[in-house]
C-alpha cells in the first residue's frame, strides 16, 4: 500500500487512526469527573502534539539517521513561524502560502547553517548549530525587533496591509487564519453523555500534515537515501572509499529536517498567529532533542511519542494545583489528605519540571531504546509466541 | 604504460621525510606487492594513492588521469577501491545493506537524492548484491548485522563491497594483519580466486612474506621512503639489498 | 588605556568562572567520555553551599519585643542567631560575615560526596551508552537538582555577601602607576581571579606531578591501554569525577558574592561552558582554560560602547561568533585532540 | 461552524438539553452568546502565572493573592478589600450568585507557553477570564489571545507602555502602572533630591520593556533639566554586568539609571555597588543610582545594596489607607508575610472583574468591558482610581520609594518617599509613547 511494506503500512495506519480519533482517545474521562484534569483532548494541546510530532519526526531524519546531533533546530522552527506570520500580515490569512513560505525560508536557512556547520562532525557540529541558533534567538529578541517584534513576539495588528484580504473584519477584529475559508480555530463539539469531544479544524489540518510528514519520513527511512544516511552514521570513512560524497547526503538530510521544522513553525503560526523569539532559544532546541531521544532516536514512531510525552507533562501536570489535589483526596481523613496532598504538590503544578526530570532519568536508565522500547517490551509481555520471528525481523530492519 | 604510474612522489611530515622519491609503475591486470620494514612509508604511499594525503612532490596517474587533488570518493569513482588493515564496513547495517551501498555507488555516482523509492523495490541493485554475496559465500549471512560477524567474514565482506563496485584497481592494506594462519590461507585463496575470475589490478601492501610470495607477480621493496628494488618474486627473494633492509627478517620467508 | 585595562580585568574575571566550570567539564569529558549536562547544576549547588552555610549560621531563636510591632500590628519577634548567643555577639557576627570563605571548607567534602554519588549511582551506568543517552540522563538530573534547590530556596536570587572587609573596591590603577581613581576594582573580584588561578594551578599540578595524575592523564589519552596495564582506572575516574564536582562547586561558592545565586544559574552557565569546552578543544584541559579566558575577555570588549556603536548587538552574540570563527578555522578548537567526540 | 473556541459551558448546555439521556446530542454550535458562558452554578477564572523560571516566586505570590480573592468573593475569610471597595455590589456569594472556581497554569515567562496555558484554560476548563503574568511580553501575548478568543484579560504585573499603548486590546485591562508613570512620578523627586543639573547614564535591558522605560525616564528627567550622557543596552541573558559598569567610570555621569527588572536588576545593582559607584564623587556631587521599577521580592536578592536607592512601585504593603491595611491584614494572616505589589495588583484585578460583572449583570466580555471602561473607584489601596475607557489603563497615585536604611524585618526593605498624585502621572491617550495601536472592538467570542 502506498509503496510501503506491510509493517510500515500498518504503522502508518495506526498513526492515522490515532490522529483521526485523538479527540476521543485523549478524552477518556467525563468532563465533570475528577479525572478530567488528565484529559488532553482540547484543540490547543492536540495541535501541539501533532506539530511537535512533525518537528521531532523531522529532527529524527537528521539525528536518528545520520547521527548528527543538531543543537539549533529550534531556529528553523522560529524562522518558519516568523515567515508565516509575515505572510499573514502582508499577503493573506490563508494558511497555504504561509506554510509554503515557512518551509522555503526554513529550508534556505538550514542550507546556509548546514553548509557551514557540516564542515565539522560530532560535538563540534553540535556547538556550531547551537551557536547559530542562539545568535538567531538573541538578535531576534533585541536588535532585530523591527522584524521580529522582540520580546512580545510578532503578531497581527489591526493595521496590517494584507494584499489579498481585509485589514480588519467588519466587527473591527483581526481576521482569522483559514484554509480557503475554513477557519483554523473553529471547533465542533460533540456531547455524548458526560463526555465532550472537540473537533477542531486546525487540528485536523495539522494532523493531516503530520500523516503526510510521517509518510514521507517512512519513505525516506526505507529509501536508498535513508540507507546512505545510516551508512554515514555507521562509517564515514567507508562511505568515502566507496565513492560516495557524504557532504551532500548530510546536507540534504539537514535541509529536509530543517524544512520539517519550518513546517512545524508555520503550522504553529497558523493555529495561533504569533511568533515569539523564545521558540529559537537553546532550551527549545534541547526540547526536540529530548523528545527524540526519549521516544527513541532512529525509530519511526519514537519521536512522535516523545513529543506527546513532554507536551503532555508541560500542559497537564503544570495545571494541577493544590485545590485540585484536595478535591481528589477529600474523601480521605483530613490528616492523611493533607499529607498526601503535601507529597503530590511537589510533583505537580509548579513542580512539574521535577516530575519531568525524574521521568527522563527513569526512562533512559531502564529503557535504553526510549519509549519505543517500553512499548516493545509491553508488546512482548502480552504478545503471543511470535517472539522468535519478530526478533529476526527487527534485526533485519534496525531502523524500525 | 601501466594502469598506475607513480612518479617522483615525496611527502614530508614536519621534519620527517616519509616518502623520498618514489617511482612505481603497476601493469594492468597484475598483482603488485609493496613490501618493506615498519616505517618504510608503505601506508603513506597508499594514502597518497587514494587521496587521503596529498604528496608534496611528484604525480600519481591512474589510467592516464592524475588523482592528485581529488578527494577519496572521486578517486574511488575513477575505479580505485581500498581494503583497510582493520575491516572498514558499515557495522550498524546488515550484510545485505553493506553490499547494496557499493552497488548504488556504482550505479548512481557519488550522490543521488533518491528518497522516495524504497530499497526493496530496487531489484537490479538487490540482484547484484545477491550475486556478489553468493560469489563470496556471504549469502547465508545476509540478514546479520555486520558488527556481529567474525573477523574473517568482515574481511570477506569488505573485499566483496570493494569488488561490487567493479574497480579496475584494488588496493589492499595488509589484508591478513593479525590473522591466524588458517584465515590467512583462506584470504590468499580468496584473492587468487578473485584474480582468476576478473580482470582486475591488485596492489597489496603486506608484511607477511608468505602472502606476498603466494600472490604477487611483481614486488616493490620500500625502505625509508624510497624504493630499493622492483622485480619479480623469484628475484626479490635472494636480493642482497632486501636482505640488508630486513636484517634477516626475510630469512623466514 | 585604563578603559581597556578595566575590560581586561572584567574579562579575566568572567573568564575565571568560565574556565573553572569548563575545566571540570573537560575532566569529565576527557576521562570518562561523558557529556555531563548536570555540570552547571554542580556549579549552582556550590553557590548554594555558600547560601546554606550563611543560612545555617543565621539560624536564630526568636524573642518577643513588646515595644515594637510587626506588619500586622502584633508584637514583633526579634531574631538572634544562635552563633551570636553561643560565641558572643562579636565573634558570632564575624562568623556570619565570613560565611562565604568558610563555605569553601564546608563545600569541598559536600561536592566531592555529591560527585561520588552521581558517578557511582548514575553516571557509571552510562559509560558505554551513546552520548545522546548521557545527555538525556544528565539533563534530567540537572532539572531534578535545580528543582530541589528551588523548592527549598525559592526562585529569587539570594544575597550572599562577601566578608565586610572585601566588600568595597580598591584603586588597582595606583599600583600600576596610573592616576588615582582611574582603575578601581572590587576586592572580591580580584580575589575570585586569584582563587581561580590557584585552583586551576592546583588541578594542573595534581595531574602533572602525582602518580595518580599521571595515570589519569594516560587514561585520558588511551583508556584501553591503561586498562590493559592492570590499573584500575575506573576507581581513579570516580575520584576525578569528585574532583571535577569540587572544582565546579568551588567556582560556585566564590561566585555567590559576585552575583546573588538563584536556582537556574546553573542552566545559564551550562550552554556557555559547553561552548567554552568545545572552543578549547575536546579533551584538552589547557584548551578549556584558555578558551574560558579568551571568551571572557572578548565578551568584555564587545560590551564597550565604542564597539557596540559600530556593531549593535555584538555583545549579545560575540561568544557565538567567536566560537564559529574558531571552530571553522581550527577544526578541533584551540587545542583539541583528534578523534575525541568527533563522531 | 460559527462557534469559535469551545467551552465546558457548552457541555453543560448539552447535558441539560439531553437531560441525562444517553442519546447523543448533535454537534452543538452557537448555543451561547459568548465564549465560555457560565451555565451551571459556578464560574471559572484562569490564573496564569509564572511557576517556573526566574519569576516563579513572584508568580507564587500572585497565586496566593488570587486564592485570597476567590475566598473573599465566595464569602469566606474576612472579606479583605471588599469591605473598603467603593463599589458595593459584590455580596460575598460568588459572582452573580455563581461560586467562583479557578484553574491555574504556568506561563514559564515565555509568550508561547503562556498562550498555551491560557488556551488550555479557555478550551478545556471553560475559563471566562484570564489574569496574571509577570512580564510585559507575556501580558501582550496573552492579551492578544484573549482578544481573539473572546474572554476578558486582566493583566497582572506588566509595566511596559505597550500593554496599553500600541498593543492595547479591547478585551484587555491593566491595573498596574507603566513606565511613563514611573518617569513622571520619579523625575520630580529625583530632581528635588539630587538637583536639576545631573548627568545620567542608562543601562537598559535590551528588549521592549527596557526600551519603553528608558524612553520614559529619559524624557521625564530631561524635561526637568537632566542631561543623558549615554544609554547602553545590555543583553537579557547577561548575568555579570561588570563590563557595562566600568565604562561609566570613564564618563562624567553622576547618576546611573538601571532599567532592569528581576534578576537583571539584582545583578546590575549588586555589580554597580561592588564597583564602588556609590562612593564616587563626580562633578562635586555624590554619584547616585536609580532603579525606576522596584520589586520588593527581587530587591531582597540585592540585600544591603538597595539602601537609599530611589525607584517607583505600584503599591507597597506599608501604605496606611484602609484598603491597603485590610488587604495586608487578610493576606498576612493567611500566609504569614506581607503581600508584594504583584499580589496586590492581581487581587485587585480579580475584584474589579467580579465587580464589573456584577454591575453589568452579565459575564459577556463586552458588557464587562463596558462596565470597566471609565469606572471610577476607591478603597483599593491607591486612592481614587480611574479605568480609562480610551486605553483600558488604570490611573491612580504612584509611589516613589527608597531602599530603607534601617529595615526592621526582612520585608521592610522599602520606604514610601512620596505618593505622587494621579494628576501628575496622567497623560493623553494619544501621547506619542503610547501611539500606534487601537483597542479595536470588544470580542465576545461566539
Amino acid at each position: 500500500m502506498l509503496g510501503l511494506n506491510k509493517k510500515d503500512a500498518t504503522l502508518l495506519g495506526v498513526v492515522a487512526v490515532l490522529v483521526i480519533f485523538a479527540p476521543f482517545i485523549l478524552n477518556p474521562f467525563p468532563a465533570d469527573s475528577a479525572m478530567a484534569q488528565f484529559n488532553a483532548g482540547y484543540p490547543d494541546l492536540m495541535q501541539r502534539f501533532v506539530i511537535f510530532g512533525i518537528f521531532a519526526v523531522g529532527f529524527n531524519l537528521l539525528f536518528g539517521l545520520t547521527g548528527y546531533l543538531s543543537f539549533g533546530h529550534a531556529a528553523f522552527l522560529g524562522v518558519g513561524s516568523y515567515s508565516a506570520v509575515w505572510m499573514f500580515k502582508l499577503l493573506s490569512m490563508n494558511v497555504i502560502p504561509a506554510i509554503l513560505l515557512s518551509m522555503v525560508i526554513a529550508g534556505l536557512f538550514a542550507l546556509l547553517i548546514g553548509f557551514i556547520s557540516l564542515r565539522r562532525t560530532g560535538i563540534y557540529f553540535s556547538i556550531l548549530t547551537l551557536a547559530f541558533a542562539e545568535m538567531s534567538f538573541r538578535l531576534a529578541y533585541s536588535v532585530l525587533t523591527p522584524i521580529t517584534n522582540g520580546e512580545t513576539g510578532l503578531q497581527l495588528t489591526l493595521e496590517d496591509p494584507r494584499i489579498l484580504g481585509q485589514t480588519a473584519t467588519e466587527s473591527g477584529g483581526i481576521p482569522v487564519t483559514n484554509l480557503f475559508g475554513l477557519e483554523m480555530r473553529s471547533t465542533e463539539v460533540l456531547n455524548l453523555g458526560g463526555w465532550s469531544f472537540q473537533f477542531n479544524n486546525g487540528y485536523y489540518m495539522a494532523g493531516a500534515l503530520l500523516l503526510v510528514a510521517f509518510y514521507i519520513s517512512i519513505r525516506i527511512f526505507r529509501s536508498p537515501f535513508g540507507m546512505m544516511l545510516r551508512a554515514v552514521k555507521s562509517n564515514q570513512q567507508r562511505m568515502n572509499y566507496t565513492g560516495l560524497n557524504t557532504k551532500p547526503y548530510t546536507l540534504a538530510a539537514f535541509v529536509i529536517s530543517g524544512m520539517y521544522a519550518g513546517l512545524a513553525g508555520g503550522l504553529m503560526a497558523s493555529m495561533d498567529p504569533l511568533a515569539g523569539a523564545e521558540r529559537m532559544q537553546w532550551t527549545a532546541s534541547g526540547e526536540v532533542v529530548l523528545m527524540t531521544i526519549l521516544g527513541g532516536a532512529g525509530t519511526l514512531i519514537g519521536p512522535v511519542l516523545g513529543a506527546g510525552f513532554i507536551k503532555y507533562f508541560e500542559n497537564i501536570f503544570s495545571k494541577i494545583n493544590e485545590a485540585v489535589l484536595h478535591s481528589w483526596f477529600h474523601a480521605l481523613p483530613d490528616g492523611l489528605e493533607n499529607a498526601i496532598v503535601w507529597v503530590f504538590e511537589h510533583f505537580v503544578g509548579s513542580g512539574w519540571h521535577l516530575t519531568l526530570g525524574l521521568l527522563f532519568m527513569l526512562v533512559v536508565t531502564f529503557l535504553p531504546g526510549g519509549l519505543v522500547e517500553g512499548g516493545q517490551r509491553l508488546g512482548r509481555l502480552f504478545g503471543r509466541k511470535k517472539d522468535a520471528e519478530e526478533k529476526t525481523a527487527t534485526q533485519s530492519t534496525p531502523a524500525e | 604504460m601501466g594502469i598506475l604510474e607513480v612518479k617522483n612522489v615525496g611527502k614530508r611530515f614536519g621534519g620527517l621525510q616519509a616518502l623520498g622519491d618514489v617511482n612505481l609503475s603497476v601493469a594492468e591486470n597484475s598483482v603488485h606487492a609493496i613490501i618493506g620494514p615498519n616505517g618504510a612509508g608503505k601506508s603513506t604511499l597508499l594514502n597518497c594513492l587514494v587521496g587521503k594525503l596529498i604528496p608534496d612532490t611528484g604525480s600519481v596517474m591512474f589510467d592516464g588521469q592524475s588523482v592528485l587533488g581529488r578527494t577519496p570518493y572521486e578517486i574511488n569513482q575513477m575505479g580505485i577501491s581500498r581494503v583497510f588493515q582493520t575491516p572498514e564496513i558499515f557495522a550498524d547495517l546488515t550484510v545485505m545493506e553493506n553490499m547494496m551501498i557499493p552497488c548504488f555507488a556504482k550505479r548512481d555516482g557519488a550522490f543521488k537524492l533518491n528518497g522516495i523509492k524504497s530499497v526493496e523495490s530496487e531489484a537490479e541493485i538487490r540482484d547484484r548484491a545477491e550475486a556478489m554475496m553468493e560469489d563470496m559465500n556471504l549469502a547465508e549471512k545476509r540478514h546479520m548485522h555486520a558488527a556481529s560477524m567474525s573477523r574473517g567474514d568482515k574481511r570477506r565482506l569488505e573485499i566483496a563491497m570493494c569488488l561490487a563496485q567493479e574497480p579496475r584497481l584494488l588496493l589492499l592494506d595488509e589484508p591478513t594483519a593479525g590473522m591466524a594462519r588458517a584465515d590467512t590461507n583462506n584470504t590468499i585463496d580468496l584473492l587468487k580466486e578473485i584474480k582468476q575470475k576478473r580482470d582486475i589490478t591488485i596492489v597489496i601492501i603486506e608484511h607477511d612474506m608468505h602472502v606476498v610470495f603466494s600472490l604477487a607477480e611483481r614486488i616493490t621493496v620500500l625502505a625509508q621512503g624510497t624504493p630499493l628494488v622492483e622485480d619479480v618474486p623469484s628475484k626479490i627473494k635472494g636480493h642482497p639489498k632486501v636482505r640488508e633492509a630486513y636484517l634477516g627478517e626475510t630469512a623466514a620467508a | 588605556m585604563d578603559a581597556i585595562i578595566l575590560q581586561i580585568l572584567n574579562g579575566l574575571d568572567k573568564g575565571s568562572a568560565y574556565a573553572l566550570i569548563a575545566l571540570g567539564l573537560t575532566l569529565i569529558f576527557g576521562t570518562l567520555g561523558v557529556v555531563n549536562f548536570a555540570h552547571g547544576a554542580l556549579f549552582m549547588i556550590g553557590a548554594f553551599c555558600a547560601v546554606s552555610l550563611n543560612k545555617l549560621l543565621n539560624l536564630s531563636f526568636e524573642t518577643v519585643d513588646p515595644t515594637r510591632t510587626d506588619f500586622l500590628g502584633n508584637p514583633a519577634k526579634i531574631k538572634t542567631p544562635y552563633v551570636e548567643s553561643w560565641f558572643g555577639p562579636e565573634f558570632g557576627a564575624a562568623l556570619i560575615d565570613w560565611s562565604v570563605p568558610l563555605a569553601i571548607l564546608f563545600s569541598i567534602p559536600i561536592m566531592i560526596a555529591i560527585g561520588f554519588i552521581m558517578e557511582r549511582g548514575l553516571i557509571k551506568h552510562f559509560y558505554r551508552r551513546p552520548h545522546a543517552d548521557q545527555i538525556l540522563v544528565t539533563f534530567g538530573l540537572a532539572i531534578v537538582l535545580q528543582e530541589l534547590i528551588k523548592h527549598y530556596y525559592g526562585a529569587n536570587p539570594i544575597q550572599t555577601p562577601a566578608p565586610d572587609a572585601f566588600r568595597g573596591s580598591f584603586d588597582f590603577g595606583a599600583i600600576l602607576g596610573f592616576d588615582p581613581n582611574t582603575i578601581i576594582y572590587p576586592y572580591w573580584r580580584m580575589i575570585y581571579f586569584a582563587f581561580a588561578a590557584v585552583v586551576i594551578g592546583g588541578v594542573f599540578a595534581f595531574l602533572q606531578f602525582t602518580t595518580f595524575g599521571m595515570v589519569v592523564r594516560a587514561g585520558m589519552a588511551d583508556r584501553e591501554t591503561v586498562g590493559l596495564l592492570g590499573i584500575n582506572i575506573d576507581k581513579r575516574f570516580t575520584i576525578m569525577f569528585g574532583l571535577a564536582a569540587a572544582v565546579a562547586g568551588l567556582a560556585g561558592v566564590m561566585y555567590a558574592p559576585i552575583n546573588s545565586p538563584n536556582y537556574h544559574m546553573g542552566m545559564d552557565f551550562l550552554v556557555l561552558s559547553f561552548v567554552v569546552v568545545v572552543v578549547g578543544g575536546m579533551g584538552s584541559l589547557p584548551g578549556a582554560v584558555a578558551a574560558g579566558f579568551l571568551l571572557g575577555i572578548l565578551e568584555s570588549f564587545a560590551s564597550m560602547n565604542e564597539i557596540k556603536s559600530i556593531l549593535p548587538g555584538i555583545d549579545q552574540i560575540i561568544i557565538y561568533v567567536a566560537a564559529i570563527i574558531i571552530l571553522l578555522t581550527r577544526p578541533r578548537g584551540l587545542l583539541g585532540r583528534k578523534g575525541v567526540m568527533e563522531d | 461552524m460559527n462557534n469559535k473556541l469551545t467551552r465546558r459551558g457548552l457541555l453543560k448546555t448539552g447535558a441539560v438539553g439531553g437531560a441525562g439521556l444517553a442519546l447523543p446530542t448533535i454537534f452543538t454550535s452557537g448555543a451561547s452568546a459568548f465564549t465560555n458562558e457560565p451555565m451551571g452554578g459556578t464560574v471559572t477564572l484562569g490564573f496564569n502565572v509564572p511557576q517556573s523560571g526566574p519569576y516563579a516566586d513572584e508568580g507564587a505570590d500572585e497565586l496566593r493573592a488570587y486564592q485570597l480573592a476567590v475566598e473573599h468573593l465566595n464569602g469566606e475569610g474576612d472579606g479583605g478589600m471588599l469591605n473598603t471597595f467603593s463599589s458595593k455590589v459584590l455580596e460575598g456569594n460568588g459572582i452573580l450568585g455563581k461560586k467562583v472556581e479557578y484553574v491555574t497554569g504556568d506561563t514559564q515567562t515565555k509568550s508561547d507557553a503562556a498562550r498555551a496555558s491560557a488556551k488550555s484554560m479557555i478550551e478545556k476548563d471553560g475559563a471566562v477570564m484570564i489574569t496574571g503574568g509577570s512580564s510585559s511580553g507575556v501580558a501582550v501575548a496573552v492579551q492578544g489571545l484573549c482578544q481573539e478568543a473572546g474572554v476578558i484579560f486582566m493583566a497582572g504585573l506588566t509595566h511596559s507602555n505597550d500593554t496599553t499603548g500600541k498593543d492595547k486590546k479591547a478585551n484587555g485591562f491593566r491595573h498596574f502602572f507603566n513606565a511613563y508613570m514611573s518617569g513622571a512620578a520619579l523625575a520630580p523627586v529625583l530632581t528635588k533630591m539630587y538637583g536639576t543639573d545631573r548627568k545620567a547614564y542608562h543601562l537598559t535591558a535590551d528588549y521592549t520593556w527596557g526600551w519603553t522605560q528608558e524612553e520614559s525616564i529619559v524624557a521625564a528627567t530631561e524635561a526637568l533639566g537632566w542631561e543623558t550622557v549615554n544609554t547602553v543596552k545590555t543583553p537579557l541573558a547577561a548575568t555579570d554586568f561588570s563590563s557595562y559598569i566600568t565604562p561609566i567610570l570613564q564618563t562624567d555621569a553622576d547618576v546611573l539609571v538601571l532599567n532592569h527588572y528581576g534578576g537583571n536588576m539584582v545583578n546590575s545593582l549588586t555589580n554597580a555597588v561592588q564597583f564602588g559607584l556609590r562612593d564616587k564623587i563626580v562633578n562635586g556631587k555624590n554619584f547616585e543610582i536609580v532603579v525606576p521599577l522596584y520589586s520588593r521580592l527581587m530587591a531582597r536578592g540585592a540585600g544591603e545594596n538597595v539602601k537609599g536607592i530611589f525607584g517607583s512601585t505600584n503599591w507597597h504593603w506599608s501604605l496606611q489607607d484602609e484598603g491597603s491595611k485590610a488587604f495586608v491584614k487578610s493576606f498576612g494572616t493567611k500566609y504569614g508575610f506581607p503581600p508584594s505589589q504583584a499580589a496586590h495588583t492581581c487581587y485587585v484585578q480579580t475584584l474589579l472583574y467580579a465587580d464589573a460583572v456584577a454591575r453589568a449583570g452579565s459575564f459577556n466580555p463586552c458588557a464587562v468591558g463596558e462596565a470597566l471602561e471609565g469606572f471610577e473607584f476607591d478603597g483599593m489601596g491607591n486612592g481614587k482610581t480611574l479605568y480609562r475607557a480610551e486605553d483600558h489603563q488604570c490611573f491612580k497615585d504612584v509611589l516613589v520609594v527608597k531602599g530603607k536604611d534601617n529595615p526592621t524585618s526582612e520585608f521592610d526593605l522599602l520606604e514610601v518617599v512620596e505618593v505622587t498624585p494621579v494628576e501628575q502621572v496622567t497623560y493623553a491617550p494619544d501621547h506619542p509613547m503610547f501611539a500606534g495601536g487601537a483597542l479595536g472592538s470588544c470580542n465576545p467570542g461566539a
